[in-house]
């Protein structure tokens, strides 16, 4: 297992570096200035010089060569004089937003509690409603209640977020008047009422973006547990005479997880890459935010880096569900 | 995800062993018979889907989408970008079922030029994700060699985010693109290229496990054993048995590609914005959702259901084009 | 020679052909060992001849079958087939080749393309090797059809239309179009039920008969091989434990082996079965990867020695036509009588 | 051979399956007993119905889409078909144990061998975890799996088919239950394993004296250990015997072909097997005449009329056919009913 | 001064809630928190470093520069007690150099005392060559700035300024802190996030906390010079959304108390209105939306040379065309459909203040679609084909029509469309993201510089309240093209000695109501020579909470300019 986790660490490194390149080059090309947004009443040449500036006449190799120096030297190096107050990285050089002239890591850090607060908590709510239903789905297959939950499930799929995001504000914020519409990022917690404060505007992101994760996360558990209904072992915990709860809860569950599981580990990047268009309807300025804003503001350094990060993370986890698949299935057992 | 209703494949003919399959055997009837015309897959097909009711309406529901949007003009011939500046604002009405927008357009016309451009781009796009999906997933599952670098490509895909993609295709061919086939085609074919060229990896992973399973079968072995070249086995053998997950890709891919499109609309990405679609239609609905609020009904329910039509019909085929379910 | 005395110029020749798997571990996937599923296979088979090869599931029986058939680039050794190289022919030399050997297999749900109709399926080697007319294809498609005993109006039909013993018949029709010599029945009967296996023995009789056909009959029912074969080889473990004329080999086994195999054979006839003692092996087949030093049977051996735990004991001939791979035939070993004696019926060939 | 009162005694079982294109009789009208320890042998090739009729009579049949129409299946003075699913659960695993065809899909891979033993042990003996753990030990030790109490941790992938089915054969045997029910258990194995299971079994017979029901489609394999056999046709029991009677004095053209049908590995080699031509029969309606009439060489107008009852042939010997082999002709009006 | 415009502001409010007890006076502090919603967050809070409209108000409550412009465009002293002029000796009579002075008592808020030499050094932070600084323009022409003394800051320019009110005038030109900002000169400046985030500054807020396109916290400036100022302890300064989102939040939903830049349909912000939790103000400044015609020709098969002085317009260099184009505009359509209270047709590039605004052009303000085809017929367009579409020697009268992305403008190029297709002109509509068209990339040909279309429309105006500079942007000199890498600010390619020689004499012209004579002229020379359409005289929307007393939009300063003054109506 090991050898394996290493074996596919060393390779996801080439990989990595392929995808920096592919993301480096593919922005680079990309149209967008981030001139853009300075009113038109600055004059040309002041923008020339602004951009000379964000250093974007250097040729491309350079700026690519720099930026990987970048991210993988200083950036850790920062991390580490910020966990343990060294000064390894001090006068170095770090990636800096064009948009905001400051680090681009300090900016993730910043959005980072507020994307994994709200679409993070989505996710895991989704994915504790998902289960039950799943299961209870597929093992009264065909039922009532299957019928209702593929429906929902279904619409899940089917409704965008700026649909029912906007329909949900309307309902909740405008008509009753029960959540706020504007996402505060401010707010802490720090007391129950600043607690239940924070579950009020909470809810309705949550709410839209769970409907998403139950929807996809529900199949998959119905079609595992399908599956697993129909093998053999479960006839055999039936002629035991285990009761139906332990045939379903305990035999059939713990294997139709192992490919759940991984399905759920493998959702887990979208978490820290946001949910773009909810934070943009509920104004949780989360990462999601953040990489929209950048490629508006054509902030190169910005969406490079968050880009890259997120590219990271999915490399990342489709390892960790491996070794999830491995750890959980006595069978699979790499090298 | 395979979804299988128990109630055929469950049957326990005694024994467990590969069941086989009732025949009438050595009848009398057979032998006069002259040779019968081959008993069409798509029939039994058909008459597994038939028994799913939800994919029986989905895909009813959306043939009807399908017609309203290819025939509607006939029967609605208002233009979609004509202005009534004084009919503006009006809600449902003879003269405009569906009313019309802030500039007096009919929403109706618009409601159907929208879909057209959808369903378009969701079938276009679903086409090109397929097309390339089963490419690199029967490449690299048939061969060997190929099979590392092409998942380290489709690694690559997944990790790789639509909106820049999309703004750099935007600007590479927008102008070439507009001056060969004009502006409205130009773009179709950007948003079609952009959400295809981003979405084929989970066909090709799917496609790729199954040639794998595939290349384990017998007849696989057998039409070696026979010497049929890589080139033949792939059309004769490969493609047709990957067929099944590849039509339950192709209805999730219509869905995921119309929902995408609306998206893009929504982040002001797509089309231009006198040009309806459904996405854009309901983003621009939305600021006069109170007021108005079947401007946002409309698109969005129509989003909505044909997505869930597709979704029920995807459901529906799984199940009709399992062959442990259909063989019998 | 190892064929058995006919004099006739054996139709397949195999001299230690080897299949190994490799198996691939730690960081850099360096090959670190193998799985040996044929570690130096040799015989012949004449032509008209069957030969059984029976073992028990995991032995390298199937990838023998197949890495004869070229199936397989195989690791070692060679394969002749009507005096042809397999084992090394390029790609349109192999292809040229293929309409001479033609193999039968296991599954019949499995082997059969379940998209494509019996017409296709039993055209298909058709397409690939002659260039007949589409009526000359249909003619013989269903002359092949009418041979096997399929009704030719079901042509169009799908595979799944049929019953097991049925789609076996479309399976064997597939191998028979090309007019070949040579064909590899795959545990052709494992997967059908007793009333139909007779069914499908029967019919590969028939067709031996009447077409002539040289078979490599690969199964691990061991009754049904002494039905159908003419001689048999016993494999365990990637090797060949026995070869011997089917009546010699059922009458007197040599290698324990077979013995033991021979043995746990049920005997449907209660009066028999009370009377019988049986050997019982103990323990399983230990895994190919890792074969035991020396004789790899030396671990479940009723008869063991020391000397089978340290040297593999050659494949020999020690009586005219029968071959066996163990020490208990040793003659030459210094000191030391042999174990059992050296049968004295003498091999018949049929 | 065991003559005392039947432990089991199952009664004109029916079970029918709904398939979407109309309904299986999978199991027509079966009748048998089970004598306390002795060992039932059951014959018959896929389809005819020797399987379902086990899973019927103690409620492992899904249903839908299974149904049992009708039957009585005394067990212990109780109707099992009438009994409570909690009810059957006290049965199942306790009083009753299974052993099924294949090992490998058989036993959950994810759970140690050691939890799947245990499992009925806790549940029907309310043994502790520790009394559980040694009574599995126990049982491995029983089954013949050497290093018993180390491999109780082991995944079942970790053990070879033959292995595996001793550790089946463990939790059946759990909580030493009067009937033990083997669907097959030997067929997936190699002959070899197949021959060191049969002796296993023999030897636990003879220590535990349960009675034992073994389905196969094997009749070696019955020949070596039954004391009574029935074949299975189309749903129906169509001969019924002491095995030896079975063997030496078939009375039914099925029995009397599949005999023929299977070679030897000892004994005379015929130059040609004997054929039962045709298919076995999938029934979709109760039958109204003999099912093997297709397939049979001894049919004559009786047998499209109606369906054979069970004629008594023998002391404890039962076939269902018209054909009166002893006096090879056709049956006398006389032993209409058995 | 600053006591009449509390007393309008004043009237103003009472007007809109009589009944509302106002609660100007009183401690700082008093009126608790105010929430303001920036749909667009901004990046940064050093408006030096980004231009952008957003940040320059962010950072207004915080900076100040030494003089603001009201509501109405005057100057309103800020830090200074007096506006030097020639008359009271502040500006030299040759206007080659301005010297302020200080108020008294004025103090950063971290309690230190604002000097001269603060001044100075904002000079030296924004003209430092390797800054990349925004505002550059302010300086433009300042030879020197020295501090006389501790309140004295003299402004020398390199030649005769008339209007010399540049420099440290306006919000987007105020004057930070040297003790904050000495080490962050030049390339330095960027990495000065510390600074970059939390200025020191003079005005009534100070930062709390600053998240970069997301939030910010201010909280009552403690040594703010004003005595019971702000009203409020904090300010939450909310970005991200959308403009419809933002509208919601104060008039809908009361979460907040002021949005800004609600550039929404009409029949939006009057249906959110009728909630009854706020109200819609905007602010007319020189903003004008206007379609810029090409005077070049940016034909594709060009190539290289597209939309370059080489290759004048086929058609629309004949100001006929353009005339006849601008009669058959619905103005006050446009204004009803897209911009509702924050917008006036115009006819006029310069439509404010008042003294520059040309009433030469008005007729163009009725709806004339059959003036508009007599002049077409008269410049010889007719058409010949019958297919609806006018042509000359073989030519159709078809226009491309670009715009950046943005829902107004593609219903304002909707209508205009149909209307001109109406007067036989054949148009074809084309929308850019705003990032590219208004990015100046000189590789990307979507750029409005290289305004490679007949026709584009987008909104321009200028800052501060002296439009010469703005004028001087339709000198040939300053035509766009592939030597100046596209850069210049004369869009539509238009060239006239005339104009340039009469812009040279405004730049000569000291006397108020001469300058005002002279640019009316030449915003007349622009309309009438066929190189603009003015479309809509634009004003900037917002909307507060009808508690928020003291709101006093002015288009030529920061819209926050007087936050100072702000409270709540309990």
């Amino acid at each position: 297992m090991l050898t394996f986790a290493l074996r596919r660490i060393l390779i996801s490194i080439p990989t990595l570096l392929v995808i920096s390149l592919a993301i480096f080059l593919l922005l680079e090309l990309a149209p967008g200035d981030p001139m853009s947004q300075v009113p038109l009443t600055v004059p040309d040449e002041v923008k020339q010089r602004m951009r000379e500036a964000l250093g974007m006449g250097e040729p491309i190799p350079v700026r690519y060569g720099k930026w990987l120096l970048q991210f993988f030297w200083v950036e850790p190096l920062n991390l580490i004089d910020h966990w343990f107050g060294t000064t390894f990285a001090a006068g170095e050089q770090r990636i800096l937003s064009w948009q905001t002239r400051s680090p681009v890591m300090e900016i993730v850090a910043q959005r980072m509690p507020q994307t994994l607060w709200v679409v993070g908590m989505s996710y895991v709510v989704g994915v504790l409603i998902a289960l039950p239903i799943g299961i209870y789905s597929a093992y009264r297959q065909y039922s009532v209640f299957d019928q209702a939950g593929t429906f929902v499930s279904m619409i899940g799929y089917s409704v965008p977020p700026f649909f029912s995001g906007v329909l949900v504000i309307v309902i909740f914020s405008i008509q009753l008047q029960w959540f706020p519409s504007v996402y505060d990022t401010t707010h802490v917690v720090d007391s129950w009422d600043s607690f239940v404060v924070q579950l009020r505007q909470m809810i309705m992101p949550v709410m839209v973006l769970a409907l998403q994760t139950t929807a996809q996360i529900s199949r998959f558990m119905r079609a595992s547990m399908l599956d697993n209904l129909g093998q053999d072992y479960v006839r055999t915990a039936r002629a035991k005479g285990m009761s139906e709860a332990v045939v379903v809860l305990r035999h059939v569950l713990r294997n139709s997880m192992i490919p759940v599981v991984t399905v759920i580990a493998l959702g887990v990047p979208g978490i820290f890459g946001g949910a773009i268009i909810t934070e943009q309807v509920f104004k949780v300025n989360g990462i999601g935010q953040l990489l929209i804003t950048a490629i508006q503001g054509a902030d190169l350094p910005m969406v490079q880096t968050l880009t890259f990060i997120f590219a990271v993370l999915i490399v990342g986890f489709n390892l960790l569900a491996d070794i999830l698949y491995g750890l959980l299935d006595p069978r699979i057992r790499y090298d | 995800m395979t979804d299988r209703p128990d109630h055929t494949d469950d049957v326990p003919v005694a024994g467990n062993e590969a069941t086989p399959v009732p025949f009438n055997p050595v009848g009398a009837a057979q032998s006069q018979r002259l040779i019968e015309a081959p008993r069409s897959q798509l029939r039994d097909v058909w008459d597994q889907f038939k028994t799913h009711k939800g994919a029986l309406f989905g895909a009813g529901f959306f043939v009807f989408i399908l017609l309203a949007v290819l025939l509607g003009p006939l029967l609605w011939p208002l233009e979609p970008t004509f202005i009534d500046i004084r009919a503006r604002n009006s809600g449902p009405s003879l003269t405009h079922p569906f009313g019309t927008d802030q500039l007096g357009r009919d929403i109706l016309a618009r409601m159907i030029a929208g879909g057209r451009t959808s369903l378009a781009v969701g079938l276009t796009a679903m086409a090109l994700a397929l097309f390339l999906g089963t490419l690199i997933g029967v490449l690299s599952g048939y061969f060997r060699r190929l099979d590392g670098i092409l998942m380290r490509l489709t690694d690559l895909f997944l990790a790789l985010p639509l909106l820049p993609l999309l703004l750099v295709m935007m600007l590479l061919f927008r102008d070439s693109l507009r001056a060969a086939i004009g502006p409205e085609t130009g773009i179709f074919l950007l948003v079609v290229l952009g959400i295809g060229v981003t979405s084929w990896m989970p066909t090709a992973r799917i496609v790729r496990g199954d040639v794998l399973a595939l290349k384990e079968r017998e007849f696989v072995l057998a039409a070696r054993s026979i010497g049929t070249p890589a080139r033949r086995m792939i059309t004769r053998h490969i493609l047709p048995n990957v067929l099944s997950p590849v039509m339950v890709s192709a209805t999730l891919g219509i869905a995921n590609a119309i929902i995408t499109e609306s998206a893009l609309s929504f982040l002001g990405l797509g089309f231009p914005s006198d040009y309806p679609t459904w996405g854009s239609l309901l983003r621009d609905g939305t600021d006069y959702l109170q007021s108005y609020p079947e401007r946002v009904i409309f698109p969005g329910a129509a989003i909505s259901l044909t997505v869930l039509a597709v979704n029920y019909m995807g459901d529906g085929l799984r199940d009709a084009l399992d062959p442990r379910i259909r063989g019998r | 020679m190892l064929d058995a005395g006919t004099g006739r110029e054996p139709l397949v020749r195999v001299r230690d052909l080897k299949m190994h798997f490799p198996i691939h571990s730690g960081l850099l996937r360096r090959r670190t060992g193998a799985v040996k599923a044929v570690d130096g296979v040799t015989f012949d088979i004449s032509q008209g001849e069957t030969l059984g090869l029976v073992g028990e599931s995991g032995c390298g029986k199937s990838t023998c079958g197949r890495a004869i058939l070229r199936l397989y680039d195989i690791t070692g050794g060679s394969v002749t087939i009507a005096g042809r190289d397999v084992a090394h022919a390029g790609p349109n030399e192999l292809r040229r080749m293929r309409p001479t050997m033609q193999m039968v297999f296991q599954d019949p749900q499995a082997s059969l393309n379940p998209r494509m109709t019996v017409a296709r399926i039993i055209a298909e080697p058709l397409d690939e090797h002659t260039r007949l007319s589409r009526a000359e294809k249909t003619a013989r498609v269903h002359d092949l059809m009418d041979r096997v005993g399929l009704n030719r109006a079901f042509a169009n039909r799908y595979p799944h239309e049929f019953s097991g013993g049925q789609r076996q018949r479309i399976g064997i029709a597939r191998a028979l179009a090309l007019n070949p010599r040579f064909i590899v029945c795959d545990e052709p009967i494992a997967a059908l039920d007793v009333s139909i296996q007779a069914q499908v023995v029967n019919l590969l009789e028939e067709l031996q008969d009447s077409l002539g056909l040289t078979y490599l009959f690969i199964s691990h029912d061991l009754s049904m091989v002494r039905h159908i074969a003419d001689r048999v080889a016993v494999m365990y473990l990637g090797k060949i434990a026995e070869l011997s004329p089917r009546d010699d080999l059922y009458a007197d086994p040599l290698h324990p082996y077979t013995r033991a195999l021979l043995s746990a054979v049920p005997e449907p006839d209660p009066e028999a079965a009370a009377a019988s003692s049986r050997t019982i092996l103990t323990g399983d087949v230990p895994s190919p990867a890792n074969p035991p030093k020396g004789c790899n049977f030396c671990t479940r051996c009723p008869s063991v020695m020391d000397i089978c735990r340290r040297i593999d004991p050659d494949f020999r001939e020690v009586a005219p036509g029968r071959h066996v791979a163990c020490h208990l035939y040793d003659t030459t070993q210094d000191g030391r009588p042999t174990a059992a004696p050296i049968p004295t019926r003498q091999g018949e060939t049929p | 051979m065991p003559q005392n009162a039947p432990v089991l005694d199952v009664r004109d079982l029916t079970t029918i399956f709904h398939t979407r294109t109309g309904e299986v009789h999978a199991v027509n009208g079966v009748s048998f007993d089970l004598r306390r320890g002795e060992l039932l042998g059951v014959v018959g090739e896929s389809g005819s119905g020797k399987s379902v009729t086990m899973m019927s009579l103690i409620g492992l049949l899904p249903t839908p889409p299974a149904e049992i129409r009708h039957g009585t299946v005394t067990f212990e003075g109780r109707d099992l078909l009438r009994m409570d699913d909690a009810g059957l659960r006290r049965i199942r695993g306790d009083r009753i144990g299974f052993v099924f065809q294949d090992p490998m899909t058989s036993l959950n891979p994810v759970f140690p061998v050691g939890h799947q033993i245990a499992e009925p042990l806790r549940k029907h003996m309310r043994l502790n975890r520790r009394q559980a753990r040694d009574r599995a030990v126990e049982l491995l030790e029983l089954v013949g799996i050497p290093d018993a109490a180390r491999r109780l941790g082991d995944y079942p992938h970790q053990f070879s088919g033959g292995m595996r089915q001793r550790v089946m054969i463990a939790i059946a045997l759990a909580c030493d239950p009067d009937v033990l029910i083997a669907d097959e258990p030997t067929t997936a194995l190699d002959v070899t394993i197949q021959a060191q299971i049969l002796e296993l079994v023999k030897d636990l017979r003879e220590k535990l004296g349960m009675a034992i029901v073994w389905i196969t489609h094997d009749l070696g394999v019955i020949a070596g250990i039954a004391d009574r056999v029935m074949v299975m046709y189309g749903g129906q029991i169509v001969e019924h015997a002491a095995v030896r009677e079975m063997f030496a004095r078939p009375r039914h053209p099925y029995t009397r072909a599949l005999l023929k049908t299977v070679p030897s590995v000892r004994g005379r080699r015929e130059p040609r097997l004997t054929v039962i031509e045709g298919q076995p029969p999938i029934l979709t309606a109760a039958p109204d005449a003999c099912p093997f009439r297709d397939r049979c060489a001894y049919r004559f107008d009786a047998c499209d009329r109606r369906n054979p009852p069970r004629f008594d042939v023998g002391p404890g010997h039962d076939a269902a056919c018209f054909w009166d082999f002893d006096a090879d002709a056709p049956r006398g009006r006389v032993a209409a009913h058995a | 001064m600053k006591l009449k415009t509390v007393l309008i502001g004043a009237t103003a409010l009472a007007a809109i809630a009589p009944m509302a007890h106002a609660q100007e006076t009183g401690e700082r502090g008093r009126n608790g928190q105010l929430n303001i919603f920036y749909w667009q967050a901004p990046s940064t809070l050093n408006p030096y470093l980004s231009g952008g409209t957003k940040e320059v108000e962010a950072a207004s409550l915080v900076l100040e520069p030494l003089v603001r412009f009201s509501e109405t465009g005057e100057l309103v002293p800020w830090l200074v007690d007096e506006i030097p002029t020639v008359e009271n000796g502040g500006v030299s009579d040759d206007l080659t150099s301005i010297t302020w002075t200080l108020s008294e008592g004025v103090t950063w808020s971290d309690g230190t005392p604002l000097t001269a030499e603060d001044a100075v050094f904002t000079w030296q932070y924004c003209t430092d060559p390797e800054g990349g600084c925004a505002q550059a323009s302010y300086f433009d022409g300042v030879e020197n700035v020295e501090a006389v003394d501790d309140r004295t800051i003299k402004v020398t320019f390199s030649g005769p300024k008339p209007f010399p009110y540049t420099a440290f005038v306006g919000s987007e030109s105020p004057i930070i802190q040297k003790a904050q900002f000495q080490d962050c000169l030049g390339a330095k400046a960027p990495e000065c996030t510390e600074a970059n985030f939390n200025p020191i500054g003079t005005g009534p807020y100070v930062v709390d906390e600053f998240r970069p396109n997301d939030v910010i916290s201010y909280s009552a400036n403690e040594n703010f010079r004003e005595e019971g100022k702000p009203a409020f302890a904090s300010v939450n300064f909310k970005g991200g959304g959308d403009a419809a989102a933002a509208a919601r939040a104060v008039l809908e939903t009361g979460e907040y108390d002021y949005a800004w830049n609600l550039q929404l349909a009409p029949e939006i912000l009057t249906n959110m209105e009728a909630a009854g939790l706020g109200t819609v103000v905007a602010a007319y400044g020189t903003s004008v939306e206007r379609i810029e015609v090409n005077q070049t020709d940016p034909d594709p098969s060009l190539g290289d040379a597209r939309s370059t002085t080489e290759h004048p317009h086929p058609f629309l260099t004949d100001p006929r065309v353009v005339q006849a184009l601008s009669k058959a505009i619905d103005r006050q359509l446009l204004v009803d459909i897209g911009y509702g209270a924050a917008g006036q047709p115009t006819c006029n590039i310069l439509p404010a203040p008042e003294i520059y605004a040309s009433t030469a052009n008005d007729d163009c303000l009725t709806y004339d679609p059959e003036g508009a085809k007599a002049l077409l017929e008269e410049a010889g367009w007719t058409d010949t084909d019958g297919d609806g579409i006018r042509d000359k020697d073989g030519r159709k009268l078809s226009v491309l029509y670009q715009t950046s992305t943005n829902a107004v403008r593609q219903d304002v190029q909707a209508i205009i469309k149909q209307e001109w297709e109406d007067i036989g002109v054949e148009t074809e509509l084309r929308n850019i993201d705003g990032s590219v068209f208004f990015g100046g990339d000189p590789s990307s040909p979507d750029t409005f510089q290289k305004f490679y279309a007949d026709l584009e429309m987008y909104t321009n105006n200028f800052s501060g309240v002296d439009p010469e500079s703005y004028m001087a942007s339709w000198k040939c000199s300053e035509i766009p093209g592939p030597d100046s890498q596209w850069q210049g600010q004369n869009i539509p390619r238009f060239c006239s000695e005339e104009y340039d020689a009469l812009v040279d004499k405004l730049s000569q012209t000291v006397e108020l109501e001469q300058r005002g004579e002279i640019v009316k002229q030449l915003n007349d020379m622009l309309v009438q020579g066929g190189a603009l359409i003015p479309l809509i005289h634009r004003g900037n929307p917002a909307a507060h909470a009808k508690t928020l007393g003291g709101v006093k939009m002015s288009d030529w300063d920061s819209e926050l300019w007087n936050i100072k003054d702000w409270y709540r109506i309990q």
